[in-house]
């Protein structure tokens, strides 16, 4: 039993919009989207522990728009919040490939940008940015949510002003990231998104999409079986 | 407190009693940052100023988040314990647990209150931070910083057995017992490894090194340690100037690592054939059929004797005195340095086949002409025999003594007239050695100690060590500090009466040039059956005889020697003491320097033939 | 009461070869024993000791004598004391026998020393991999396993090239003493 | 999209199916999964599966100094990080033959104290999260931040306040700051009521938790199971009493118990342990002043500290249950082994597995958070 | 009324509903954040997230049955608010009775199962088989106490039921006349909103979030616009049945939004019911409620 599963996406960023109120429209969703921020509910690690402050009362990120939701496919920003074990990495990058774009990676903690507390240790991965691009990092280990919020704010009008579209360099180098997470989970490692055929569809289509990792993909990739898909 | 039945309490309607908080305002805090409290853990603030780039920090750092950098604008100051170099943290790594901050030796680093730093992809190179006292985006003021109970440094040293006062003033047995195995390890646990030691140190001791193989209770390997830079360990654990301690960041806030007496620690754990094999270790097999003279047994000429056998040469030692050790062994009492401590340190270097030829009085039994002939290369060793006289009216009566001479007497067994009283002029080591030697054969004498002490400096510029002075004043000995000697009196009879002295107002002038003022209103008269000139040292070169002074350059009564310690003869060498002023590290760090360029020599002399 | 407890387990472990009773401390006890005899010593504790809860099993690897150490820290609500029943087993081949039908807790346990030590347990309900299950490497807890070397050959430690060290490159200083160089 | 991956499960014919619980997903207290095996919504089967938060903590320490691994254990439980520190710091004492000065017990107290206060308030609120009601979760979290601005002002960190040190702690208390524990201790005192009304008193939350993961006294004890969860079987077991540590013995409080061993009376023993924590923290509070003295003993060198050889098993009692840190010592500047128990091994592996089996798919969430397991405890 | 009159009023009610809507979206997450003790959302919130969603790049259908469900959901509701008379509106209010109002307020939730049923994910699965359970629960009230309503006015359109309650001021009004019809109406209400305590059908820390666990982009953001036009549509049922419904736009609004905070005010307080619980409450308290209301109506 097999389904098509098209995806309906923008077309290819056209040349040069002629139309005036295409740049107003551009303008507007950019400011919609800077104010309704969809958050990943996923404690990846033990930065987790002040996003509940930041969320709740005392905080309150709602007022930047944000909220957090529960499944991959709502969201519009992956918080990774301090160490990557491998394990979970793998469920990370799962979950990365499953949020619709535009989407964002804030990294937390020490521990996304070089491994932090767990430097020496033989269960979590050191650098976040060799395996998803990354949009914004927080330093604090952990932050309070304070800096969380000052973080987001900054994320936020990053994506007002339209700079924050680190998502569009997963497709662009693809072959980068893949090789970098094949070195570390194993040449067998597949995830159940296409991510070349995504990169065709949004016309972000690059030369260092494909490449030798991908080879190897394509070389190993086989069906994945219904348990295997939801790892 | 009771407890409630929450159960039957409840009824349906209870939770809508919270509908009042509708009403109610937030607890939301602004969107701004608030300021952190008091000793938050925040970013880091480093003191430049204080900060002596000792690297502490980097060791505990658990996350090895600290980066050492080295910054061209500081100047190194090996002596006094500086280095140019700066931590910088990686927070990428930092976890902001503030060790780094509680064990910082000088109390330069701090965590500021500031939290907040976020950056994107392109940014992140801002994760790695120099710090100073500005903060990484504005000074927010310390957060996190060392307070007094919760120091993670042992400021405080490790005390260690000696006898009192009353066990030691009639006698000249050691004072300072030396360390038992458990003192020595807890000592040497307060190390934190900076290497500050190693860098002030004249011959660069391996001091942290051997420090950490006394704390995992390795003496031998300790001994090895020690003996690649200083063939002298029994001496230097126990009379060395120390300018290990003065560098020691540990120093800088509270008392150094006793790193003088580790070292003895070191060689009275470990038998001396033991010693010995371990001090051959690294001798060459090969003998090169060179032959090298020394002259002078004193610590800059064996250690130059010991490394050059090491590397194979064949080295004759000339000592005009009965035994070897020059100033080591007459100089310096027994009590602070007892001769079979030395003797061990002397032995090891004969066991490696140096030879020692005694009682070789250079000029009168062999003369510098033989030696150049007979032999490689000649070092000359023979540093600084002679007392200096202060030249004050009086000073020739013949109860006005040289404190070197006196300490060569009282060394050597001679017998002479204890005097009941004395004074001695200087406030250095050598004062006070002569100073307590003399007291302890007045008290073996005549029971009661009258030796007075006056030094031209004050109280807090005293050349001498601070243990000495109290040590001295413990034994009755009364210590003057700002007094200038002006007269040797006499009575009528001849017989000396004492000195008299003046308030010193300053030593120095503006050019920092030495020109006493005295204030000859606050006039002292101190009586002295002896007075004891101990102001300075110089060398007896009369043993080279006229023809090679007059061949050999001079500059300001010492001989004028190149960076390897090679006078203007090309055979000719010279080391210790008499080129350098008296310190016993520095003639052994001399003689190592001195043997590295002879070797050099003899290389080249050997490649050309 | 100490005392009567070291007398008590003393009468206990009287019949099992080998058992050696020490008081450490208030409340702590420790009792060496065979491998063989262990189980027997546990079912003594539990069934007349009053040793009911198991609060932990560690296992230390003392590589020097090619051994492992197993501590079986067992509490009495009763007599508010623990007994740590030490024994030692052979590093090779590395198997030894569940308590799981004495105490259901050890099934944790044992599952996670098989994990990161590789001891087998005979008679364990499970000895599937729990918290490791994508590992390929060798057993982590073992200390013939390198953790940081292994580290230092599958990741690459951060670059960072800021302004200011550029700078202070060109002027002649730079980076002296990295942390890794420190490390031995 | 691959389609081919998109694939609905087949149904096994006896109309099982399996549901993946976690790791992305908010009934799951942290980064931990559970794959349950459901008839209808009938929970067949249940499967924990750890690791998603493994670090290697007991690998890592033994490559660290003894002074290092402080920084480190707060991280094994994120909620309730104080007694990880301390039961690290007794057993490094014990093994250093170290006298912690009585102040710094004291304090120690007060912090543990504390932190239980916190972690309880943050365990109402997710378990009220798991039924649905976000408001207990909003001021739980809230309330308990004020408990981390006291955390934040004795220590200099909100979460992790590495704080203890083997001899002691590292700083003394700020001025006035007893003062404002006591105003926080008060606020939430006059909190209570309210939460009462919304969340312990709620039927229809009574309702939802009352039955739910049932144990009784022998299978509790069976299972390993302690702390709260113990002693919501009626059990009056605890660490602080039966194995005294610090100053307990010198502190008047109530082990609080109930006897139903289900949901309902586990966050009712919290709801009772808050109160007596209170107690405890307002007896320091009266004591604190009159105690003089140091707040920690000598310790050597951090970077040359040989600890002697020997074993130390050091346990507490966490707002989770009994933490114990069994650590070996051969006289070396590092642990040779340091053994970490956390509570959460016995509640979220065996004892969750046990009760959610035979259960319903709508209390799986809810056992677990009343079970109050923290997975980074059990990964380690 | 000419045909361009009905298309306009047809064009426009729906989209006041849809206005309205996202100030009772606002309303209730305001509320929430009130009961919370903290600030909420801004002002525009509601419609920055339709917005975003509606300009995401990637749009995830999981087939052709996922977008008609979707489309059935907002379009089941369009077609109700035509049928819910304003002031000055009645789009074809008066042409279609209650009935019809109550078949089309069902389409939503069909259109729903019909499109997470494609998603195969069988947490979306389990919530939309709750979503039907609970449909199947507040729906038998919900006919009750609209047929009693219809009893009591003598008509099924809801017209001339307004008309009917404005005719004596306050005393006329459904609350008045039959409070036992009008409490079991609230009862309902609540119960179609799914707040707590009967939300077991988005259930996140349960079902992670059961419908909408593979909704994305556009796909959530119809959930979105659903969200509003369901809060609309309740609101003003409820004022048009019992509250006299709206003399003017004043007190029509004053009024659904006061309804509409009733069950919000309360849900934010209450954890979640069991499924079966839920079944219970609801077949218990109002049907029974309803069913005496019924009974004094029809006497």
């Amino acid at each position: 039993m097999i389904k098509d599963i098209p995806i309906i996406a923008e077309q290819a960023q056209q040349p040069r919009r002629t139309n005036p109120l295409a740049h107003v429209f551009d303008e507007l969703m950019n400011f919609a989207r800077s104010r309704s921020l969809f958050m990943l509910h996923y404690c990846t690690g033990c930065g987790a522990i002040e996003l509940p402050p930041a969320m709740t009362s005392r905080f309150d990120m709602e007022r930047l728009g944000i909220q957090p939701m529960v499944t991959p496919r709502q969201a519009d920003i992956l918080l990774v919040t301090g160490y990557v074990s491998i394990k979970t990495l793998k469920r990370i990058i799962l979950t990365y490939e499953q949020m619709g774009s535009p989407k964002h990676v804030i990294g937390i903690c020490s521990c996304t940008v070089n491994g932090g507390m767990y430097w020496q240790s033989y269960a979590t991965a050191k650098k976040l940015d060799e395996y998803l691009p990354v949009d914004l990092y927080i330093a604090g280990c952990m932050p309070r949510p304070e800096a969380v919020i000052s973080g987001l704010q900054k994320l936020i009008d990053n994506i007002k002003h339209g700079k924050s579209d680190n998502w569009k360099d997963y497709y662009q180098r693809y072959d980068h990231y893949l090789g970098n997470q094949q070195h570390l989970f194993g040449n067998n490692w597949q995830t159940p998104t296409d991510v070349i055929g995504e990169a065709r569809e949004y016309g972000l289509f690059g030369p260092q999409t494909l490449g030798q990792h991908t080879e190897l993909l394509e070389s190993v990739q086989k069906p994945l079986q219904p348990l295997e898909m939801k790892l | 407190m009771t407890d409630i039945d929450y159960k039957a309490k409840g009824s349906i309607l209870n939770p809508l009693k919270n509908l009042q908080f509708l009403g109610r305002r937030p607890v939301t805090q602004p969107l701004e940052p608030r300021p952190a409290s008091a000793n938050y853990r925040g970013f880091h603030l480093n003191d430049w100023e204080k900060c002596i780039g000792c690297s502490t920090c980097q060791k505990v750092c658990d996350n090895a988040a600290i980066t050492m950098v080295r910054i061209p604008d500081i100047k190194e100051d090996p002596v006094n314990g500086i280095r140019n170099l700066r931590p910088a943290i990686d927070y990428g790594r930092c976890c902001w647990c503030g060790l780094c901050v509680d064990i910082c030796p000088t109390g330069s680093l701090s965590l500021s209150r500031e939290y907040v730093h976020t950056c994107t992809q392109d940014e992140i190179d801002s994760y790695f931070v120099l710090p100073d006292s500005s903060g990484m985006h504005g000074t927010y003021g310390h957060g996190w910083r060392k307070t007094a109970d919760a120091d993670l440094v042992d400021l405080s040293r490790h005390p260690m057995a000696h006898l009192e006062p009353p066990q030691r003033s009639d006698n000249f047995d050691e004072i300072m017992l030396g360390f038992t195995r458990q003192e020595a390890i807890l000592e040497a646990s307060r190390c934190v490894q900076c290497g500050m030691c190693h860098d002030a140190c004249p011959t660069h001791m391996d001091a942290p090194e051997y420090i950490r193989a006394i704390w995992q209770d390795d003496p031998e390997e300790a001994v090895r340690q020690i003996y690649r830079t200083n063939p002298f360990p029994e001496v230097c654990g126990r009379v060395c100037t120390h300018r290990c301690e003065t560098a020691c960041s540990i120093g800088r806030r509270g008392e150094p690592v006793a790193i003088r007496w580790l070292k003895r620690y070191a060689m009275d754990a470990v038998a001396p054939e033991r010693v010995k094999e371990i001090a051959a270790e690294s001798k060459s097999d090969y003998m090169t059929g060179k032959r090298i003279a020394i002259i002078g047994a004193g610590p800059a000429g064996l250690t130059a004797a010991f490394d050059l056998i090491k590397q194979g040469h064949q080295v004759d030692v000339y000592e005009g005195l009965s035994e070897a050790g020059g100033m080591t062994r007459w100089g310096i009492p027994e009590y602070r340095l007892p001769a079979a401590a030395l003797a061990r340190d002397v032995d090891v270097i004969t066991s490696l086949g140096v030879r020692i030829h005694y009682n070789r009085w250079i000029g009168r039994d062999i003369d510098m002409a033989t030696l150049q002939l007979e032999y490689d290369a000649v070092l000359l060793a023979i540093g600084l025999g002679l007392g200096r006289s202060t030249r004050i009216p009086g000073s020739d009566h013949p109860q006005v003594r040289k404190a070197v001479e006196l300490l060569r007497e009282i060394s050597q067994g001679s017998v002479f007239a204890v005097p009941r009283s004395a004074v001695v002029i200087g406030g250095g080591n050598v004062a006070m050695d002569i100073a307590r030697s003399l007291a302890r054969l007045q008290k073996r004498e005549y029971g009661t100690v009258r030796i007075t002490a006056c030094a031209l400096e004050d109280r807090a510029h005293f050349l001498a060590d601070e243990i000495e002075i109290i040590e001295a004043i413990e034994e009755g000995i009364e210590v003057l500090d700002a007094r200038g000697p002006q007269r040797c009196e006499q009575h009528a009879d001849g017989r000396l009466l004492g000195l008299k002295t003046w308030k010193v107002d300053s030593i120095f002038d503006e050019q920092q040039r030495f020109a006493p003022r005295y204030d000859n209103s606050d006039e002292r008269f101190h009586e002295g059956e002896m007075i004891i000139e101990a102001i300075g040292q110089m060398s007896d070169v009369s043993v080279l005889g006229p023809e090679l002074t007059e061949l050999l350059e001079w500059n300001r009564g010492r001989l004028k020697v190149d960076a390897a310690g090679r006078t203007n003869l090309p055979w000719l060498w010279a080391a210790g003491d008499c080129v350098n002023g008296p310190d016993v590290v520095h003639a052994v760090a001399d003689g190592h320097r001195v043997a590295a360029s002879i070797d050099a020599y003899l290389n080249i002399r050997e490649d050309v033939a | 009461m100490s005392q009567e407890l070291t007398r008590m387990l003393d009468t206990l472990t009287k019949d099992i070869a080998g058992a050696k009773v020490t008081l450490k401390r208030a409340r702590r006890m420790r009792i060496d024993v065979d491998a063989d005899a262990l189980p027997a010593l546990l079912e003594l504790l539990q069934g007349r000791g009053s040793y009911v809860h198991l609060s932990a099993i560690s296992c230390v690897d003392w590589i020097d004598d090619n051994q492992f150490e197993l501590v079986y820290h067992v509490w009495s609500y009763e007599s508010n004391s623990l007994v740590s029943a030490h024994t030692r087993i052979p590093r090779d081949p590395g198997v030894y026998l569940s308590i799981y039908d004495l105490y259901k807790p050890a099934a944790f346990f044992e599952r996670d020393i098989h994990e990161m030590f590789g001891l087998y347990f005979e008679g364990s309900p499970s000895m599937e991999k729990f918290i490791l299950t994508e590992w390929e490497g060798p057993p982590p807890m073992r200390k013939d396993f390198d953790a940081e070397a292994w580290v230092r050959d599958t990741f690459t430690e951060r670059d960072y090239n800021p302004e200011w060290l550029k700078e202070l490159t060109d002027a002649g200083g730079g980076i002296a003493i990295r942390p890794q160089d420190i490390r031995k | 999209m691959r389609p081919e991956n998109y694939q609905a499960i087949n149904h096994p014919p006896s109309h099982e199916y399996e549901l993946n619980f976690g790791p992305n997903h908010p009934g799951i207290e942290g980064n931990y999964a559970l794959k349950v095996k459901l008839q209808g919504d009938q929970v067949v089967e249940a499967h924990a599966d750890g690791g998603y938060l493994h670090r290697g903590f007991e690998k890592l320490m033994e490559g660290r100094l003894w002074i290092q691994n402080i920084a480190l254990v707060p991280r094994i439980c994120v909620p309730d990080p104080v007694p990880m520190e301390m039961a690290y710091s007794l057993a490094v004492e014990e093994l250093g033959g170290l006298e912690v000065p009585i102040r710094a017990q004291w304090i120690r107290v007060m912090q543990l104290e504390l932190s239980r206060i916190a972690a309880h308030l943050f365990t109402f609120g997710g378990h009220a999260a798991t039924t649905g009601m976000y408001t207990t979760m909003y001021w739980g979290v809230a309330d308990r931040d004020l408990f981390l601005d006291l955390f934040e002002e004795l220590t200099g960190g909100r979460v992790y306040h590495i704080y203890n040190i083997p001899g002691g702690v590292r700083r003394d208390i700020p001025d006035g700051y007893l003062d404002r524990v006591t105003s926080t201790l008060d606020y939430l005192e006059s909190r209570l009521p309210d939460y009462d009304n919304l969340f312990f008193t709620n039927q229809v939350f009574v309702k939802r938790a009352t039955g739910t993961g049932t144990m009784t006294q022998q299978q509790a004890l069976e299972w390993g199971v302690t702390g709260p969860n113990l002693r919501a079987t009626g059990l009056k077991l605890d660490v602080r009493r039966d194995d005294p540590y610090l100053v307990y013995d010198e502190i008047d409080f109530d082990i609080a118990t109930e006897e139903a061993g289900d949901a309902w009376a586990r966050t009712l023993v919290r709801r009772k342990e808050l109160q007596q924590s209170i107690r405890i923290v307002r007896q320091v509070i009266e004591r604190l002043p009159s105690i003089g003295g140091p707040i920690r003993c000598p310790i050597p060198n951090p970077l040359a500290w040989n600890v002697p050889a020997g074993e130390a098993y050091a346990r507490i009692d966490s707002s989770k249950g009994e933490v114990a840190y069994y650590v070996v010592s051969t006289g070396g500047d590092k642990p040779y082994r340091v053994h970490v128990r956390g509570p959460s091994s016995m509640h979220a592996v065996q004892v969750l597995e046990n009760l959610v089996t035979g259960g319903r798919l709508e209390d799986v969430a809810q056992i677990m958070f009343s079970l109050d397991a923290c997975p980074p405890e059990v990964d380690r | 009324m000419d045909a361009l009159h009905i298309l306009i009023e047809l064009t426009l009610m729906p989209l006041v509903a849809f206005v309205v809507g996202l100030f009772m979206v606002l309303m209730m997450r305001r509320i929430a954040a009130r009961i919370q003790r903290r600030v909420g959302p801004p002002l525009l919130q509601p419609l920055y997230d339709i917005l975003k969603l509606y300009g995401k790049q990637t749009q995830i259908s999981h087939g052709i049955l996922h977008d008609i469900g979707i489309i059935m959901a907002v379009g089941g509701y369009i077609a109700a608010e035509t049928m819910l008379p304003v002031p000055g509106m009645n789009g074809i209010a008066d042409k279609a009775g209650l009935i019809t109002l109550a078949y089309v307020l069902m389409v939503p939730s069909l259109g729903l199962a019909l499109g997470v049923g494609q998603c195969a994910n069988p947490n979306g699965s389990i919530g939309i088989s709750r979503a039907l359970t609970a449909m199947l629960a507040y729906d038998i009230p919900f006919v009750i106490v609209i047929f009693g309503v219809a009893w009591q006015a003598g008509s099924n359109n809801l017209v001339d039921i307004i008309a009917l309650q404005q005719v004596d001021g306050i005393a006329s009004w459904g609350i008045v006349q039959t409070p036992l019809l009008a409490f079991a109406g609230l009862f309902a209400l609540h119960a179609i909103l799914g707040k707590h305590p009967f939300e077991i059908y988005i259930a996140p820390a349960e079902i992670a979030t059961g419908p909408m666990v593979e909704m994305g982009g556009k796909y959530l953001g119809g959930l979105f616009v659903m969200q509003c036009f369901q809060l609309y549509t309740a609101g003003v049922i409820y004022t048009s049945l019992f509250l006299g419904g709206g003399e003017n736009w004043l007190t029509f609004l004053v009024k659904s939004f006061a309804v509409v905070a009733v069950p919000i005010c309360i849900a934010y307080l209450f954890p979640r019911f069991r499924t079966e619980d839920v079944v219970r409450l609801v077949w218990k308290w109002p049907v029974m409620l309803g069913l005496i209301g019924i009974a004094f109506v029809m006497n």
